[in-house]
């Protein structure tokens, strides 16, 4: 009993360095293992707990077979046969109830966030509510309480719960930001609003921007079918609105390509905050990457590169094929001077609002 | 296996005699618990649906107990094994129906 | 163990079908089978229960379903399980002429309850309720079908086996076939109560 | 031609392991290429389009015409040995479910040479696996091939069920049988009601790809999730059905080598039953993110942690089998030994993932992958080659090469290691699963090279294995009857490999462990259950080859059944279903020749006997 003991003893400091060994990985605004919002951090307490048990469970393991390996090897030309034995209700007991007991340490909190992550935060004042639409291959986010709608960047004020109702348009997907909260999937909702529709909340602690990622194989551009998360604080998010709900930056280019931005883009597009197949444009300026995918800035602690933001436009408009196979824009038919003007009106759509925040959070993490 | 082959030899013999009178029984059991089902639903304008509902199952599941006792031979010895298997069978199929009145929607 | 069983040479034995191990092997493995065709039903029920409210712009089961054809259907499949029993009661009894007459008569009737089921289908399409029309009625057509389509092949199987009994005469060879044949009729009348339970008469329920 | 007319189920057996080992050769080809392509951010050696069909078929291939053809070409093989049986109960049944296997499977991956290939994953879900958003004929062999060797396996988990049930020696109680036949019968229980419903599951989103079908069409009132549904209510056993097998392997092999009784022989196989059971109530596990809502996450969550007790018991209860042995560190035994750790990293993330909070986090990123790479790689692969190792001399008369069988276990075990440890980190700091590519500067580069790295030495192991094969396959046939010399069991008691008849006189069982028990009261041999005799056999028969190259004619029929066809004749036969009916018709065609034509066999005599007596 006392050797048990001691060994457990000196397991302990590895199981904390272990998990201190966790808590430094990966990028804060990607990694589970770095979590900056509220359920992102119960479930890495979660998971802190769950690896702590098992890492229990491995070494056990382990430590045992190392030993019966090295203690009972084979000598050459031993002939001898060993006493048959037929097994021992003792050790028996002792291995079904130890991992009864582990697992019952594991479940009570897993039951107990399984009913604290469902609750429902879709009627809740507070809450700033959130409709996220999946589509092949991009992401639409309607705030229903200001009738305002963007696309690709969700713009969030931190510290609020967000509460978010998901489905998609086509295919399956899921609707993940590692660093804020788990997934949850987006299904289908027929044309009476009829279906599985989910229902989720987060939160955000600070100013910063979180990538999103989707997380259910939904056809070949599945792997860049990014988001980011802006979090802002409240009194940018309020101008971030209004600015929403104003009526769109007029085309700044000469009219005969502004018919063409209206016939080839605006058909499935918007600047204005009505719903259509494709992302709304208004402020595409100021979003952080192109296509959620074609990034503007490697970190928020940088400011957004406008040489950037027009060569992924331009980019995009060349190759929507190549940049993302599948989607459903395609390439379409303009001439060099229509793309620069169309670059230049959609690269210089900016929202004010959010200048700070796109010119680099300085204390964020490098 | 020999054994279980003799022992059952007995309880056959018998079976020859009262045979058929046994699975006519049967018969009418089945017919009259169909009619009891069918005349539940015809009447299913006075009385509550959720309770014409557990009516029926309880009919069908009786009928197929009746049937799979006498006319499968189910209650006879040496059906053991038979009947586990179909009981598994029973037990993931009522696992599916669960899955889709409980989880499919929502 | 060995093939030949040990029941003595010349005696028919009081349950043929196991009296040589192909036999006994012929029906446990026939059990486990349905075995499994149970999970398979299960599935489709499943699958029918899920979807028996999505009728879209189509009929609903209440429209649909008339319960004279499916009482019909029912009492159908009833009188031929039993005269399936009888077929094996004679199997049992080394009546040849018997068996092949009861045989005859399960076929008939299991023919009557296709052309029933046939009639059936083709007046729905004609209430415009097609394979295609709504997911109820995909699953409807699916469930029942798979039932009927199990119907069809027992009664070719049968049939043949009517054909072979004639031939071959009934010995340890044919006797598993027919006694497992009759098991399988019998699982096909089971679903049958389970589908006029959960789909015509739970349909016209709710 | 011997080949394809045996029922005889030693050569069954080898069938199996052949086309098993094709088929994972192909899959592993594969997952050499995902990991290529995955070598370095933003790589372009392969297509979005194309990685997604690398995936799916490697899932696919890997599970269903993998490693299940090798368990079974190994149960195929063994358990009528381990029995004392002459032969399967239906020999006719397993030679039928061997081509159906392996036509469904050749059908599936015809899908390369026509182009169309499955994309949707090897889950299949709906829509993306409608044919509104994968159009081409892809999915179509994914459901119509899956079908078909299905049927194949269901088949023979039916035969084996009866083979164990009624064909056992005199003597062999349930109780005294090995545990590897004790798991080949769990697993051939879980087949025969795991199936059923992934085949309606396969019908299903076939009449809604091939006939318009609204099972999964939303428009219509069909519903996506219930297709999840389907195939976890199908795919958790299904993961059951590849391990069981794996244990009964590493039991076997490891009180062997040990040269010890298996530890707690009644509560490993009372653990097995209980995780078959088990394995049908935890199917929303791989569901938590659906929506199901908490209730059912829950109730899922609690019950898949369960299953971690009785594969518990089973891990301690090996730890002291090896415990006071004497082991021998056979390249099988090596093998068995590698399981233990691998295995139990890989079942402990299992339950961290059954843990629904945290599953939001885990799923569908690479820490699934290390999950289940760990169970299925490091546990039920390194168990099959253990399982190979071991029985390998009884199938073909000569032993592999111990010490090349050493270094391919370090090569696949360190390959293996490199390429999935790294990937729980990888999928804990953000990289999805199903990914063609990443972008670089998220901290995935480095771990995703090293389990490239990795996945080359496993190729390379892999390699050195057919080699050893192969340089075996030239040494004379002198394989004893007990190579290892501390059988346990009934199939070391007879030749290697075993004469066509097995066991020229059924053996008398008097024990647990059989042939070890007669070692230790001093016998040469087993005692006879009866005299010797003429024995009867099966005829070799074509029968089920053109059966399922009528299935494999039928599904293709069925496929192409409504496209536009140029030329005019194959679209009459294709349009009218004329191909279809074609295959029908020999299927059932020769399934009216069996019926009619019984088969009368024919019999060994005992003069026979005797002279083959001496001979392997
Ligand atoms: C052979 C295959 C195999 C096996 C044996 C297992 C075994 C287990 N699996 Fe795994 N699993 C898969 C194959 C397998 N799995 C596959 C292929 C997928 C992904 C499919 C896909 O999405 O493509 C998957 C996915 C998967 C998920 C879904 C993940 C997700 O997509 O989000 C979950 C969640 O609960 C899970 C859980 C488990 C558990 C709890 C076990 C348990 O059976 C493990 C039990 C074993 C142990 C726990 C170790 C030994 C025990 C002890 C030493 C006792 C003490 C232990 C404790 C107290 C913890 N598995
Ligand atoms: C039995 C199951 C099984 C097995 C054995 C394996 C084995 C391997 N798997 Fe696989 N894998 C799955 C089942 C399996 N996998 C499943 C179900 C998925 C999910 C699919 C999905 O998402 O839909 C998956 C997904 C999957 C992924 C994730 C893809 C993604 O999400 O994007 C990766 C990536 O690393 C991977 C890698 C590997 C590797 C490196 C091996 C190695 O162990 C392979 C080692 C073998 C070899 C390298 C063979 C070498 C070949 C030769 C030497 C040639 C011989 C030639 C002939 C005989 C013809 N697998
Ligand atoms: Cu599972």
């Amino acid at each position: 009993m006392m050797k048990r003991w001691q060994f457990s003893k000196r397991l302990l400091p590895l199981l904390a360095g272990l998990v201190l060994l966790l808590s430094a990985c990966g990028r804060e605004d990607l990694s589970t293992l770095n979590p900056q919002g509220s359920i992102a951090q119960s479930q890495f307490d979660l998971m802190k707990l769950s690896i702590g048990i098992m890492t229990g469970v491995v070494v056990i393991v382990f430590g045992l077979s190392v030993y019966v390996l090295v203690r009972y090897r084979r000598k050459p030309g031993d002939k001898s046969i060993p006493k048959q034995v037929e097994g021992s209700h003792k050790l028996e007991i002792i291995w079904t109830v130890i991992p009864i007991i582990l697992l019952i340490i594991l479940a009570v909190p897993t039951l107990k966030y399984v009913f604290a992550f469902a609750e429902d935060y879709s009627k809740d004042e507070n809450a700033v509510k959130v409709k996220v639409t999946a589509h092949q291959y991009w992401w639409e986010f309607e705030y229903p309480e200001y009738k305002i709608r963007t696309a690709q960047d969700l713009v969030i004020p931190f510290g609020k719960k967000i509460a978010v109702e998901l489905s998609t348009k086509d295919v399956l997907h899921s609707f993940w930001i590692p660093s804020l909260a788990g997934k949850m999937d987006t299904n289908r909702i027929d044309s009476l609003d009829k279906g599985n529709k989910n229902k989720m909340y987060f939160d955000a602690p600070e100013e910063n921007v979180y990538r999103g990622k989707c997380a259910e194989l939904c056809g070949p551009s599945h792997a860049y079918m990014d988001f980011k998360v802006k979090s802002v604080n409240q009194e940018t998010f309020n101008a971030w609105v209004k600015e929403m709900q104003a009526p769109a930056k007029p085309f700044t280019g000469d009219a005969a390509v502004a018919e063409v931005f209206k016939q080839s883009c605006l058909s499935c597009h918007a600047v204005e905050n009505e719903p259509k197949t494709a992302p709304n444009l208004k402020g595409i300026g100021s979003r952080e990457a192109v296509a959620g995918i074609l990034l503007n800035r490697e970190r928020a602690s940088e400011s957004l590169d406008q040489a950037k933001i027009e060569d992924h436009l331009r980019k995009w408009i060349k190759e929507t094929d190549d940049i993302k196979p599948g989607n459903k824009m395609g390439v379409i038919k303009l001439e060099d001077n229509e793309i620069d003007q169309i670059v230049d009106y959609l690269a210089n759509y900016k929202l004010d609002s959010l200048e700070q925040i796109n010119n680099g959070i300085p204390n964020v993490e490098e | 296996m020999a054994s279980q082959q003799s022992a059952s030899n007995h309880s056959n013999r018998r079976h020859k005699h009262e045979g058929r009178q046994k699975h006519i029984v049967a018969f009418i059991f089945s017919i009259v618990l169909s009619l009891i089902a069918f005349a539940a639903v015809a009447s299913v304008a006075e009385v509550n649906a959720t309770f014409i509902i557990i009516i029926l199952l309880v009919m069908a599941v009786l009928q197929v107990i009746i049937q799979m006792a006498y006319w499968m031979h189910m209650k006879d010895k040496g059906h053991l094994l038979p009947l586990v298997f179909m009981l598994g069978g029973a037990f993931v199929a009522l696992t599916c129906i669960v899955m889709a009145l409980y989880w499919v929607w929502w | 163990m060995s093939a030949h069983g040990h029941h003595v040479e010349g005696e028919w034995p009081h349950q043929p079908e196991n009296a040589t191990l192909e036999g006994r092997n012929k029906v446990l493995g026939f059990w486990l089978f349905l075995g499994g065709e149970a999970v398979l039903f299960g599935t489709l029920f499943a699958t029918f229960l899920a979807l028996r409210d999505q009728v879209g712009d189509g009929p609903t089961a209440a429209e649909l379903f008339k319960l004279p054809i499916v009482g019909a259907a029912t009492l159908i499949l009833l009188v031929s399980s039993l005269t399936s029993v009888f077929a094996v009661q004679a199997l049992h009894q080394n009546k040849v002429k018997d068996l092949i007459k009861w045989l005859i008569v399960t076929v008939l009737l299991g023919f009557s309850f296709l052309g029933l089921e046939i009639y059936e289908f083709v007046e729905y399409i004609h209430h415009g309720h097609n394979f295609t029309t709504s997911a109820f009625s995909t699953a409807f057509y699916t469930l029942v079908g798979f039932h009927g389509a199990h119907v069809a092949f027992g009664v070719l199987w049968i049939t043949l086996l009517i054909i072979q009994v004639k031939k071959k005469g009934l010995n340890l060879v044919t006797a598993p076939k027919v006694y497992v044949s009759a098991i399988y009729w019998h699982f096909i009348d089971v679903v049958w109560v389970f589908i006029f339970t959960v789909v015509y008469l739970m349909g016209r329920v709710v | 031609m011997d080949w394809l007319t045996t029922v005889d189920h030693k050569k069954i057996g080898i069938l199996y392991l052949l086309a098993g080992g094709l088929f994972f050769g192909i899959g592993g080809i594969e997952a050499i290429l995902i990991r290529i392509q995955l070598i370095k951010p933003l790589n372009d050696l392969v297509s979005e389009q194309a990685f997604n069909e690398l995936i799916t078929m490697h899932g696919t291939t890997m599970i269903f015409l993998g490693v299940m053809p090798i368990i079974f070409a190994l149960m195929n093989a063994i358990v009528p040995l381990q029995i004392g049986a002459r032969d399967v109960a239906f020999p006719f049944l397993n030679s039928l479910g061997f081509w159906t296997f392996l036509f469904g499977g050749l059908l599936l991956n015809l899908s390369w040479i026509v182009g169309d290939v499955p994309d949707a994953g090897w889950t299949s879900y709906v829509p993306l696996a409608d044919t509104t958003y994968s159009p081409h004929h892809g999915v179509d062999f994914y459901t119509i091939g899956l079908q078909i060797s299905g049927l194949g396996t269901l088949l023979g988990g039916i035969n084996f069920l009866v083979t164990i049930i009624n064909m056992r020696a005199p003597g062999m109680t349930y109780m005294r049988m090995p545990m590897f036949t004790w798991a080949a019968f769990i697993t051939s229980a879980l087949i025969l009601f795991a199936f059923p419903a992934i085949t309606v599951g396969l019908i299903l989103l076939m009449f809604d790809r091939l006939f318009s079908g609204n099972f999964f069409n939303v428009a219509l009132g069909g519903n996506p999730v219930l297709w999840q549904h389907i195939f976890w209510i199908f795919g958790h056993p299904e993961v059951y059905i590849l391990i069981l097998p794996a244990f009964g392997i590493i039991s076997d092999v490891l009180s062997t080598f040990a040269r010890k009784r298996l530890f707690g022989y009644s509560s490993m196989v009372f653990a097995t039953i209980l995780i078959g059971f088990l394995g049908f109530m935890v199917w929303a596990h791989h569901m938590f993110t659906v929506g199901l809502g908490p209730v059912a996450n829950a109730l899922f969550s609690i019950a898949t942690m369960l299953i971690a007790v009785p594969t518990g018991i089973k891990i301690f209860n090996w730890i002291f089998t090896l415990w006071g042995g004497s082991i021998k560190f056979t390249a099988a035994n090596l093998y068995a030994i590698g399981f233990i750790p691998t295995f139990v990293m890989g079942g402990v993330t299992g339950v961290m993932l059954a843990s629904a909070p945290a599953n939001f986090q885990f799923h569908d990123t690479y820490f699934v992958v290390a999950h289940f790479h760990y169970v299925i790689v490091g546990g039920l692969v390194l168990g099959l080659f253990s399982g190979l190792h071991f029985w390998w001399p009884k199938m073909f008369g000569r032993t592999l090469y111990e010490g090349l069988g050493k270094a391919t276990f370090w090569m696949f075990f360190i390959g293996f290691q490199l390429t999935f440890f790294v990937q729980h980190f990888l999928g804990l700091i953000g990289m999805p699963r199903r990914v063609a590519t990443y972008l670089p500067n998220q901290g995935f580069d480095t771990m995703n090279m090293i389990s490239t790295v990795g996945a080359i030495m496993m190729g390379i192991g892999t390699l050195m294995f057919l080699w050893n094969i192969f340089i075996t396959s030239r040494q004379p046939k002198n394989a004893a009857n007990d190579p290892w010399e501390d059988g346990r069991t009934l199939e070391w008691t007879i030749p290697s490999p075993p004469p066509e008849y097995n066991f020229k006189q059924t053996p008398l069982v008097r024990g647990y462990d059989a042939w070890w028990k007669e070692k230790m009261d001093g016998n040469k041999e087993m005692t006879p259950a009866e005299p010797l005799g003429s024995i009867h056999m099966p005829s070799p028969t074509i029968l089920p080859f053109f059966m399922s190259v009528g299935l494999f004619i039928a599904g293709f029929g069925f496929m192409y059944g409504r496209d536009p066809f140029d030329n005019a004749i194959l679209g009459f036969l294709f349009n009218n279903y004329i191909v279809s009916i074609i295959g029908l018709g020999i299927t059932f065609g020769c399934m009216f020749l069996r019926s009619v034509y019984d088969d009368p066999g024919y019999h060994i005599e005992v003069e026979e006997l005797e002279d083959k007596g001496g001979r392997a």
